[in-house]
């Protein structure tokens, strides 16, 4: 009994950190390039309807994905003009996407609130029946994008051509604007990345997590997410248990609910956000300023010589 | 056959050395950036294996100029060919076909470790390993080494240089542009690049050279052309030409107008490090009656990780003298600049180190030791100084709140103390500064003009005059007339003289030494953050032998060599 | 007054823009151009003169919801209702829905803007805007307000509730005899009065067939919140239950039960169709009939303020028709229906034993509504509490 | 091959051409993202089958052609508008500053506090003591970023903005547990003020509330400290070039403590206005996002006091049109936050045209052949150049 009890409390958390861990490796891969992101929100929210709208009018879940991607990526770029091309405050521009994306997602969901789903089917274990714990493997095939984008993105920043320029650009747009790389294009694509990957995360709340749309269902995870992002250090592997840390304080706050803690839950509820801000404490203590990840040039207009 | 082959094979030498098809050519290279003409017309060759300096005072037009060989800026006509063949826009070809450009400020990756810069140097795939090896290699051929696996923000600024090095000199170029830079080096550091240059260009790379520095010129470049506002203005061999004839075709007509506003002092001008007459140096030293400044003992680490402290700083200013610091940039000059303001306190317990008019201001911030007096003009016009987006008016409040003495009445009592401003008499104040230091660019709005309309010049003489608004008693001056025209040093050497010969204190802190000479009673300098004894000027005053010998002492010690650098001798101090 | 507003704020802005005008250079870019904007917006508002309600019209009824209408739950009842109401009335009334008004302050403004266009009877579902309705109220004295599940009621604002506890309880005795493990999971919003009688109700509708039965709680704090809905879903499931039930409004938990083949209760509408192969049954609000009798009340100016608070025999519930239960289930929960109706079952009957343990009522005696309307605590088996 | 370039826009506003050309820039740019929003709005109401002059006008005008309409839209705008005040000190100083939500919760605790347990209820300085409640409850709650900005070097943007969730369930733990109403049926909310505590109403029957007043000497203090004050020109110092706020003897930290509570106490006061001009009570969504939108409602009036207030009405008029075309046109409530997201990217986008020219200019390499007869040292003819590089200017 208890045993099959820490496997659903893992199974849960499991599923409740796919979201976030999507969006955060695509928002890590934007800060990595020097762009602050504020509208993961929106992003997150138009991936969940289209990706809702186009699983119920094809029935593929694969369209579905590919489909709550690509309008994520599309929509960042409405970012990435105003940012990149336009020069705009990377603050004002990240919020008028979250709220746009919030408007727009409503807009277009408007006819689907209430449309019901069956669940994405989880791939398979071979010989899950035999013991409980190889349940734990059972799991959306987002669950497992997920993770692999997190080896992805660990791969391609640190072992990859690309993946050091676009470090590069973080660290000094100047810089690689002289050796001849182009910064618009690299934080262009790594927008476009964010953006699908937030899309993802969307599209699993949606399609995996409840399945239904409803009008801002994501309730503030986009913004976890970019609070994750400084949790693991711009690291992506740490984001793994960020994630998992976030997740079980949430799985975890209802699970409490049954112990009658003497700490009311909200308070339960308060730890990721004063984790978060510990943390940032921490990262800029003395030891670790100039010595952390944080890109350089982070939330900074590029302007190139005309 | 075999005497066939020779002859080919001499003749393909030949060819080689005395190629007459030019490696690179610039053809009428024009670029406007609104009402200015940075470049006009601009033609230049550049055969394989010539080393060939451009030379130009700031603003002439040499940094846009390379930067359109380089690709970052798009010229509005003409055009570049290499090896006979067009160069297409942008950085990126410009560095396919074999251009590559070492910066006067460093295109590094702090974050990134020298390897990790050396491939993104490199725009090739090649595996990070077979990268080291090569990088050992090019390192060992030009004979020098570098740290790879670090991080850049922890390596020191000798080693960013040679790290920049490498990296173009590892993408094996055809041409290799150069901007000035020996500025953050010391002469022997200069002297192996100079080895490593000569080295290049004997493998057949063209070099073109920047530098306003006639002499690091004449002793490495074999043609030159010399650019003035825009325009190619001569093209003189360095190697016979007068080191003076070219400083004069550098400075064009109004070196000669210069020369006759300063006769009366010296020929001086910040920028002309290297107009080779010596120029008459302060004949007296001043009555030492009041101390206005007084250091001892003065330690204190760079808030960078890799930037230089000071240890053990000992000097004082008096009323009426100009005290020069002289040290090549990065030997520790911001920080001591940083103490004296009070942009930084000292300790507690070294509130004694540093003394204005004879009270410990340690702990004092800005403000207070402002009020006692002290007037600072810092080395960066926009965004220390001065702030750009602000308009003239605004910012001579800057330096004046919480200040009531001055010459008039209405400086007096422009300045708010706290509370709400007052920007009418504030106006008023800065038209006089602008009238006072003739300052140009500002006529249409007077004091509303933003201040980054106005031109470097004007704009360091504004901050200049605003220095010397409340009559100070000690003015800190670092690095003056850098990027100033001539004129407008000019101007400012005036301007601080006067301020001295009203009786104020005035620490200039400079790498110019020819602009030191001209105005300081003495002289000091300040190398690894320690200071040398000071020289007295008049000391050396009497022949022209002296004056070499000054500047040759003074020279060794910028560079680290002077035996006496280590402690100054405290009773000399005074 | 009316005119005198938009004037002023023309005039503000005039002035704003001639003074951006002259001071060009110094003054953000964006001032001008929302002064232009909303000169632009000011003059097109003078323009246009207010509208006023005509005389002769049909009866207006509006009708605000808390959530969408497509929840399939709460205000997709009410919306049934709405439809019953035009469909009775025909172009005696014409009704209108607004919906998403979330509880709160800002809710006033949707009552003042309804009861400007002339709605004269409005009917709210969520408990927090009864304070609005009243406030709002003040704006006409010949509207009417009335809010489900209300807390308080005044002349003009009456509340209406149905007794879902009584389909809580046969919900209770469905999964007291299909609970393997005898413990079913209860995913809770709010901890008002309605959901605290609801789980109690419940409670006591499993112990009348498993004395040992349970009850596990897990609070999302919120009406709508379908990914912590399914979050909680998924933890009652691993902590035992396999029965779920839910006080919430969308269907999440039917999902999760559906995907993690546990059986489970709808809501407020029949909700079959989202997990056939799990839905036990639901309990359906039927607003219908109470809405027909409070518009003929309002046309024959019999209206009264006051509580309606029904349940099976009110017509104000009803249990859908029962799946993938056995039959003599299925039995036993419609007899229970028919007692209930009858009035021949008690629900809150004593004794009843608290959490801490002390007696709430003796043997023999029943709670009175007045005791339901507040009930602040649980039963003794209900694991959780309040927060 | 063509190549957009994009140069900065410069105007000689001493002659009356120049100044007039810039005119027509602000102008266009004043108009254009108006038209554009506008398009865009009438394709989104196109596209969900509503004739787009009809929504138009039920969004924008038919909220403002009432007495109640208006007075929606002051009561809507005035807290928008305070805080958004608040939000210029810190925008100005480069102090990011986006946990105003929290702060406006807290300034709605605070007066809520005061009121429940600090105040005797016939004094006649208890309505004052709410709204300094509310002040200092806000001020406190961005001090806490001001403390952690200041004196630990904590990125500001990232823990102002955790705040705000603290915040959020602070106030749910205070309206369920400890405050809850004792009377109020668990239901969780506290209890109603005395009437004694209410602001009085400005109009009969609107709920235009003596709080929307407090607007009026918010924006003059406001313009005349960041305008007028040392403590302004220190902000437009420190936040355009930190280094010479240092050499001018600002201090960096006193910047940032004083610009974070002044922009907190804004927020307070605008939590406590809602409070006690409006609810009455506290209540667990006591604020619609109120800190959030003023962060555009601050942008949008380009980082000036009276630009805000234009900015708060237009803001406020999206909301009320959002619910005004639900009524009327059944589109979402949600289609507010189009506009407003229009609107703010279009004021982003024209900010720039009116800054910088953008021309599309031919490839300026051309074949060899055609500059071997314009080389030979020979200024190039500006003429010839301008009709080889044909460009638009935006």
């Amino acid at each position: 009994m208890l045993e099959i009890s820490w496997l659903a409390i893992a199974l849960t958390i499991a599923a409740a950190s796919t979201p976030l861990l999507l969006a955060a490796a695509g928002e890590l891969v934007v800060e990595r390039a020097g762009v602050l992101n504020l509208g993961l929100e929106g992003m997150m929210l138009m991936g969940a309807v289209i990706g809702f709208i186009v699983k119920v009018e094809s029935g593929s879940w694969f369209v579905a994905c590919l489909a709550a991607a690509c309008v994520g990526a599309l929509f960042s770029q409405a970012f990435a003009f105003f940012v990149l091309t336009l020069r705009a405050n990377q603050v004002a521009a990240g919020l008028a996407l979250t709220i746009l994306g919030g408007g727009l997602a409503a807009v277009l969901g408007a006819g689907y609130v209430g449309v019901s789903l069956a669940p994405m089917p989880r791939i398979p274990v071979v010989g899950s029946e035999l013991h409980p714990w190889l349940g734990l493997l059972e799991h959306s095939p987002l669950f497992w994008l997920g993770l692999l984008v997190v080896v992805g993105v660990q791969w391609f920043l640190f072992h990859s051509r690309a993946g050091l320029v676009l470090r590069a650009v973080g660290d000094s747009h100047d810089s690689a604007h002289a050796l001849g790389y182009s910064v618009l294009k690299v934080r262009a694509l790594a927008i476009a990345f964010g953006g699908a990957m937030a899309g993802l995360g969307g599209a699993y709340l949606s399609l995996v997590h409840t399945p239904l749309w409803s009008e801002g269902m994501t309730a503030g995870r986009g913004w976890i997410a970019l609070a994750l992002v400084v949790f693991a250090f711009w690291r992506p592997w740490r984001l793994l248990f960020g994630t998992f840390f976030f997740a079980s304080v949430t799985i975890l706050e209802i699970y409490a609910q049954g112990f009658s803690l003497a700490v009311p839950p909200q308070f339960f509820a308060m730890l990721p956000y004063l984790a978060t801000i510990a943390i940032l404490v921490f990262l800029s203590s003395a030891y670790w300023r100039g010595r952390s990840d944080a890109p350089a040039a982070l939330g900074k207009t590029f302007a190139p010589p005309y | 056959m075999e005497v066939c082959g020779c002859v080919f094979v001499t003749c393909a030498c030949f060819m080689a050395t005395f190629d007459v098809s030019p490696l690179l050519e610039i053809r009428a290279i024009s670029k406007r950036f609104g009402d200015l003409t940075a470049n006009d017309a601009i033609s230049l060759t550049l055969r394989r294996g010539e080393i060939h300096a451009l030379i130009g005072e700031n603003g002439a037009g040499k940094s846009t100029l390379m930067q359109i060989l380089y690709g970052r800026i798009t010229p509005d006509a003409g055009e570049i060919l290499l090896e006979g063949k067009p160069l297409a826009a942008g950085t990126a070809a410009a560095r396919a076909a074999g251009i590559t450009m070492v910066f006067q400020q460093f295109v590094l990756f702090e974050a990134l470790t020298g390897l990790e810069n050396l491939r993104l140097g490199l725009g090739n795939g090649m595996k990070p390993r077979a990268l080291r090896d090569k990088a050992l290699a090019f390192a060992e051929r030009y004979g020098f080494w570098v740290e790879l696996d670090r991080r850049v923000s922890e390596l020191s600024a000798g080693e960013h240089q040679r790290l920049e090095v490498l990296r173009c000199i590892m993408q094996e170029p055809k041409v290799l542009i150069m901007d000035e830079p020996t500025s953050v080096l010391t002469p022997q550091e200069a002297d192996g690049l100079f080895e490593t240059i000569r080295l290049l260009a004997r493998n057949g790379t063209g070099i073109v050279y920047i530098s306003h520095k006639l002499r690091e010129i004449r002793a490495l470049c074999e043609r030159a052309t010399v650019l003035r506002r825009g325009r190619v203005v001569a093209r003189p061999d360095p190697q016979k030409t007068e080191l003076d004839a070219m400083a004069r075709a550098m400075l064009g007509d109004d070196a000669v107008a210069l020369a006759d506003l300063a006769e009366t002092e010296d020929k001086a001008t910040g920028t002309l490090s290297a107009v080779p007459s010596v120029p008459t140096m302060p004949s007296v030293l001043p009555p030492r009656e009041t101390t206005r400044l007084f250091v001892e003992g003065l330690t204190l680490p760079s808030v960078h990780r890799q930037g230089v402290g000071l240890s053990d700083i000992s000097f004082s200013v008096a009323a009426g003298e100009i005290f020069g610091i002289a040290g090549i940039a990065g030997n520790g000059q911001n920080t001591l600049l940083e103490a004296l303001t009070g942009e930084r306190l000292l300790p507690h317990g070294q509130e004694q180190a540093i003394r204005l008019q004879g009270r410990a201001v340690g702990q004092l911030g800005v403000l207070a030791r402002r009020r006692l007096g002290l007037a600072t003009v810092p080395e960066d016009r926009h965004g220390h100084g001065a702030v750009g987006d602000l308009t003239l008016k605004e910012n001579i409040l800057l330096t004046s709140t919480h200040v009531t003495h001055g010459e008039d009445a209405l400086v007096r009592r422009f300045a708010c103390s706290g509370g709400w401003l007052r920007l009418r008499r504030a106006g008023m104040v800065a038209e006089q500064v602008l009238a006072r230091f003739a300052i140009q660019g500002a006529e249409a709005r007077g004091p509303d003009t933003l201040a980054r309309k106005l031109s470097g010049g004007n704009l360091q003489r504004f901050i200049v005059g605003r220095g010397l608004l409340h009559a100070p008693d000690l003015l800190l001056v670092l690095q003056p007339t850098w990027g100033v025209d001539a004129h407008a040093a000019a101007r400012i050497h005036q301007a601080l003289r006067e301020a001295a010969e009203r009786g104020a204190g005035v620490l200039l802190i400079s790498q110019d030494l020819d602009e030191l000479l001209a105005l300081s009673h003495r002289i000091a300098v300040l190398a690894r953050g320690q200071l040398s004894r000071p020289f007295i000027c008049a000391d050396f005053k009497d022949s022209p032998a002296g004056k070499s010998e000054l500047r040759h002492a003074l020279g060794l010690l910028m560079t680290g060599l002077g035996g006496t650098s280590t402690n100054p001798d405290r009773e000399k101090v005074l | 007054m009316v005119y005198l507003l938009p004037t002023g704020l023309h005039l503000g802005l005039h002035l704003v823009l001639h003074a951006s005008l002259r001071r060009c250079l110094r003054m953000g870019l964006a001032v001008r151009f929302l002064g232009v904007l909303v000169l632009v917006v000011g003059l097109c508002a003078l323009g246009v003169a207010p509208a006023h309600g005509q005389e002769d019209s049909p009866l207006k009824v509006a009708f605000v919801y808390l959530g969408p209408i497509g929840d399939h739950g709460w205000s997709y009842g009410h919306e049934q209702g709405r439809l019953a109401v035009q469909k009775h009335f025909g172009a005696q009334v014409e009704t209108h829905f607004v919906e998403k008004i979330p509880e709160g302050p800002e809710s006033e403004r949707v009552f003042a803007r309804l009861i400007q266009d002339g709605y004269k009877l409005i009917f709210a579902n969520g408990y927090g805007h009864t304070r609005s309705a009243i406030r709002a109220a003040r704006l006409d004295p010949e509207v009417r307000l009335e809010v489900a599940t209300g807390s308080e009621t005044s002349p003009q604002v009456a509340l209406y509730s149905a007794r879902f506890y009584e389909g809580r309880y046969i919900a209770g005795v469905i999964a007291g005899h299909l609970s393997q493990s005898g413990t079913a999971g209860y995913i809770a919003s709010l901890p008002v009065p309605e959901v605290v009688r609801g789980i109690n109700a419940f409670l006591l509708g499993m112990r009348s067939v498993n004395p040992d039965a349970r009850l596990r709680l897990a609070w999302v704090h919120a009406w709508y919140d379908p990914p912590r809905e399914a979050d909680a879903a998924r933890v009652l499931i691993g902590r035992g239950a396999d029965i779920l039930t839910q006080h919430t409004d969308s269907t999440a938990a039917l999902g999760v039960a559906a995907e993690q083949g546990v059986k489970a209760f709808g809501l407020a509408s029949d909700m079959h169709h989202f997990a056939p192969e799990i839905h036990l049954s639901s309990i359906v609000n039927l607003w219908d009939s109470y809405y027909i009798e409070r518009v003929s009340a309002y046309l024959d100016g019999t209206w009264q303020s006051g509580r309606a608070w029904r349940g099976f025999d009110g017509g104000m519930l009803e249990m859908s028709a029962y799946h993938n239960m056995p039959a003599e289930v299925a039995e036993a929960a419609r007899r229970v229906e028919a007692q209930i109706r009858a009035g021949d079952l008690q629900i809150f009957a004593g004794p009843l034993i608290d959490q801490a343990g002390a007696q709430r009522i003796a043997a023999g005696a029943v709670l009175d509504d007045t005791a339901l309307l507040s009930m602040d605590w649980f039963l003794d088996g209900v694991d959780g509490s309040l927060p | 091959m063509l190549i957009v370039r994009i140069e900065p826009r410069e105007f000689d506003t001493t002659s009356t051409q120049g100044a007039r050309a810039h005119l027509r820039v602000l102008g266009l740019a004043a108009v254009v993202p108006l038209l554009v929003s506008l398009l865009l709005g009438g394709l989104i109401f196109l596209s969900n089958g509503i004739p787009p002059l009809h929504g138009l006008h039920a969004f924008f005008i038919a909220p403002l052609s009432d007495r109640l309409g208006l007075t929606e839209l002051l009561v809507k705008a005035a807290p928008l508008a305070l805080i958004a005040c608040g939000l210029l000190f810190v925008f100005r100083a480069n102090v990011w500053n986006i946990g105003a939500e929290g702060q406006f919760i807290l300034g709605a605790i605070g007066a809520t506090g005061t009121a429940l347990f600090l105040v005797p209820q016939d004094s006649p300085f208890c309505l004052p003591a709410l709204f300094l409640g509310g002040v200092i409850a806000g001020a406190a709650w961005a001090g806490v970023v001001a403390w952690l900005r200041a004196h630990l070097r904590v990125n500001e943007i990232l823990c102002s903005l955790m705040l705000v969730y603290v915040a959020q369930l602070l106030l749910h733990w205070l309206v369920q547990s400890p405050w809850r109403d004792p009377q109020g049926y668990n239901f969780p909310e506290t209890a109603l003020f005395e009437s004694s505590l209410m602001l009085p109403i400005l109009v009969e029957r609107t709920r235009l509330h003596l709080g929307v007043l407090f607007v009026v000497p918010a924006v003059a203090l406001t313009w005349l400290l960041l305008n007028r004050s040392l403590f302004g020109l220190a902000i437009s110092v420190a936040g355009r070039a930190p280094r010479a706020a240092r050499f001018a003897g600002f201090s960096q930290k006193r910047i940032i403590w004083m610009t974070l509570l002044v922009s907190g106490g804004f927020a307070g006061l605008a939590g406590a206005v809602e409070v006690v001009g409006l609810t009455g009570q506290l209540v667990p969504r006591i604020s619609p996002g109120y800190g959030f939108t003023a962060i555009i409602v601050a942008f949008l009036g380009g980082l000036h006091p009276l630009g805000v207030v234009a900015a708060a009405l237009l803001v406020a008029l999206t909301y009320l049109g959002g619910e005004a075309a639900q009524v009327t046109t059944q589109l979402p409530y949600a289609a507010a936050g189009i506009f407003q997201g229009l609107l703010l990217f279009s004021v982003l986008a024209f900010g720039f045209f009116s800054r910088h020219r953008v021309r599309f200019t031919r490839a300026v390499q051309r074949p060899a052949g055609q500059v071997l007869q314009a080389s030979a040292n020979l200024p190039a003819n500006p003429s010839a150049n301008s009709s080889t590089n044909p460009r638009v200017d935006l």
